[in-house]
């Protein structure tokens, strides 16, 4: 049955015309799917949203009529080709197996165990589901620390005697950078070009130069003491600030004075 | 020392701690000599309170003692000292968050079942790191998964004395089977 | 604004920051309405000061601003709480630190991206308020994040003279590809 619905999104969506067969309020652009789907926390919580839209009591639901609309819902995003999950199918699975057993007649006695009914049990998971969205929305009005409200402090008079704050050795630093390191190269995402930390320092330095004093003449910036390798070191720096957008390089005329600053002064 | 004086102290160091100091800190300040009890304290404090009320700062209790507060009157006026905007937990961290608040201790495959979808590792991970839920235990089943609880930091940050408090604690709130508390080796009583 | 409300919304600021806050900072809280003028800030900051004479904490005018602090009479009591063992910084700290001192400076999204999980705010104020970090900046992106840097006390309590001597930096980071350097004509040793 499920395939049949698909079936027929699929054929309604290559003739350029599957809206008008889809129910009014299961309308939805197709450019909003994927933003929809990610709306949606599961498909727990996709049942929840279509039979709240009917205004029904979950104890009440129509289970012929949301099964209907769960899987044209789930055959449009498949025929829009999005990566559904998995879970999303087995729902629609469990759906269609309530769906045809509501559609036998009622056997005479209920051999049927009331645990093992999965209508029943698909009730207790919504009403159980929507608990925990309803805490969710709970908590997260909740005035929070830092969101809502902050700390009021006063500082402390100086005294000799204060606790300690942690001590951290100069090797717990360096291992937890190359455990970082070895993490971030498991994920191949995250190629990032790094360069020399004389480099980065460097972009610091000149970062806080600018703090103090919003426009410096280039020439500032080298120093005659550091030769040639703190020459490169500050000149990848500049070009590296340069090129992350973080200063602007400024010359009024050809061959006059280069000034660099930050990219925005709103002070 | 003067009903004054013990109040000055409490007022003075609760502003000079960030984390909430408990009655038991509060003592502490006293070092050896003339120590006030519990009731003497809670006394000074409920008349410090008073002293803030139509102050921009307000003493409450929370989980793990008393602190300071700014209004949250103020919020508005503070958000514009900053441009960073104070950070969102998706629905997906809310819900995790609620079913471990709401259900500890709590195994991931239990959130799963309920939410119906995945939980991501990262999720725990985020709110672990924001020290607002822990592994208390692990569940003797196969696999012995971790059992998650929400800390006293979380209480602190979300200005709570006991879980009680959550909203509709009285509905939400699961407790426990008897069974898995047996489990963990923990009188269900 | 009333007298009282322009008061109290000092109040609350100058105890919600860390840093004296200057009159330039003040006027900030105001956002682009009814900012009130260094006169009426000043006349409100003397009356503030009033209301707490006879308390724990004083308000008082430093070479940056104006701040709340601990009267320093406190002081023995304060020193009783300070016999414990010092704690110790979390992974989620030492990474973070890690990446700003290997990586500055530094967006807290670009430590997300390499962690892969988001940094809280705690994690940086923590290492803001030890000196080791500070912001030096902003990137002009998208919100306009921060960018974290380590600072000469970092190098100092590290023992270190620049950032060149952390260890292993040389294996652990990628030079500038030679490729760039034969571009500008340099030896690449």
């Amino acid at each position: 049955m499920i395939n049949n619905v698909q079936g027929e999104l699929r054929l309604a969506v290559v003739e350029g015309s599957p809206l008008t067969q889809l129910p009014e309020d299961l309308y939805i652009p197709p450019d909003a799917l994927e933003v929809i789907l990610d709306a949606f926390e599961g498909p727990l919580d996709l049942l929840l949203y279509l039979i709240r839209r009917q205004n029904l009591d979950i104890i009440r639901i129509d289970v012929a009529e949301i099964t209907r609309q769960y899987t044209q819902y789930i055959g449009l995003l498949e025929a829009m080709r999005f990566e559904l999950a998995a879970e999303y199918l087995v729902m629609a699975a469990m759906l269609a197996e309530i769906k045809s057993r509501a559609l036998l007649p009622n056997p005479v006695s209920t051999e049927v165990d009331e645990a093992e009914d999965p209508r029943a049990e698909l009730i207790r998971r919504l009403l159980e589901y929507e608990k925990v969205k309803m805490s969710a929305e709970a908590l997260d009005v909740i005035p929070r620390v830092d969101r809502d409200f902050q700390i009021a402090l006063a500082k402390q008079p100086d005294f000799d005697v204060g606790a300690a704050p942690p001590q951290v050795h100069i090797s717990e630093l360096v291992l937890a950078f190359s455990e970082l390191l070895a993490r971030a190269r498991l994920s191949s995402a995250h190629q990032i070009e790094w360069e020399a930390l004389s480099t980065r320092q460097r972009m610091t330095e000149v970062l806080m130069k600018l703090k103090e004093q919003p426009e410096l003449k280039l020439s500032n910036l080298f120093s005659r003491e550091e030769g040639r390798a703190g020459l490169v070191v500050s000149f990848l720096a500049i070009l590296e600030l340069v090129r992350e957008g973080l200063c602007a390089l400024v010359q009024a005329a050809p061959g006059g004075q280069i000034y660099i600053r930050p990219v925005r002064q709103d002070v | 020392m003067s009903d004054l004086d013990l109040k000055r102290i409490l007022e003075g160091a609760l502003f000079a701690s960030r984390d909430p100091m408990s009655i038991y800190q509060l003592r502490k300040l006293f070092g050896n000599q003339k120590v006030p009890t519990e009731g003497m304290l809670r006394e000074a404090l409920t008349s410090l309170a008073d002293d803030y009320q139509s102050r921009a700062v307000r003493l409450i209790e929370v989980a793990s003692g008393f602190r300071f507060q700014v209004s949250d009157t103020l919020t508005p006026y503070l958000a514009n000292l900053t441009d960073d905007k104070p950070g969102k937990y998706s629905r997906a961290t809310l819900e995790t968050l609620a079913m471990i608040a709401y259900r500890q201790p709590v195994t991931r495959g239990e959130i799963e079942a309920v939410r119906g979808v995945a939980v991501n590792t990262h999720i725990v991970r985020t709110l672990e790191e924001r020290g607002w839920i822990t592994v208390i235990g692990h569940k003797e089943v196969a696999g012995r998964p971790a059992l998650l609880a929400t800390t006293t930091e979380f209480l602190n940050d979300f200005g709570l004395k006991s879980l009680d408090e959550l909203p509709n604690a009285g509905d939400l709130i699961v407790a426990p089977t008897k069974d898995l508390l047996d489990q963990m080796g923990i009188d269900s009583e």
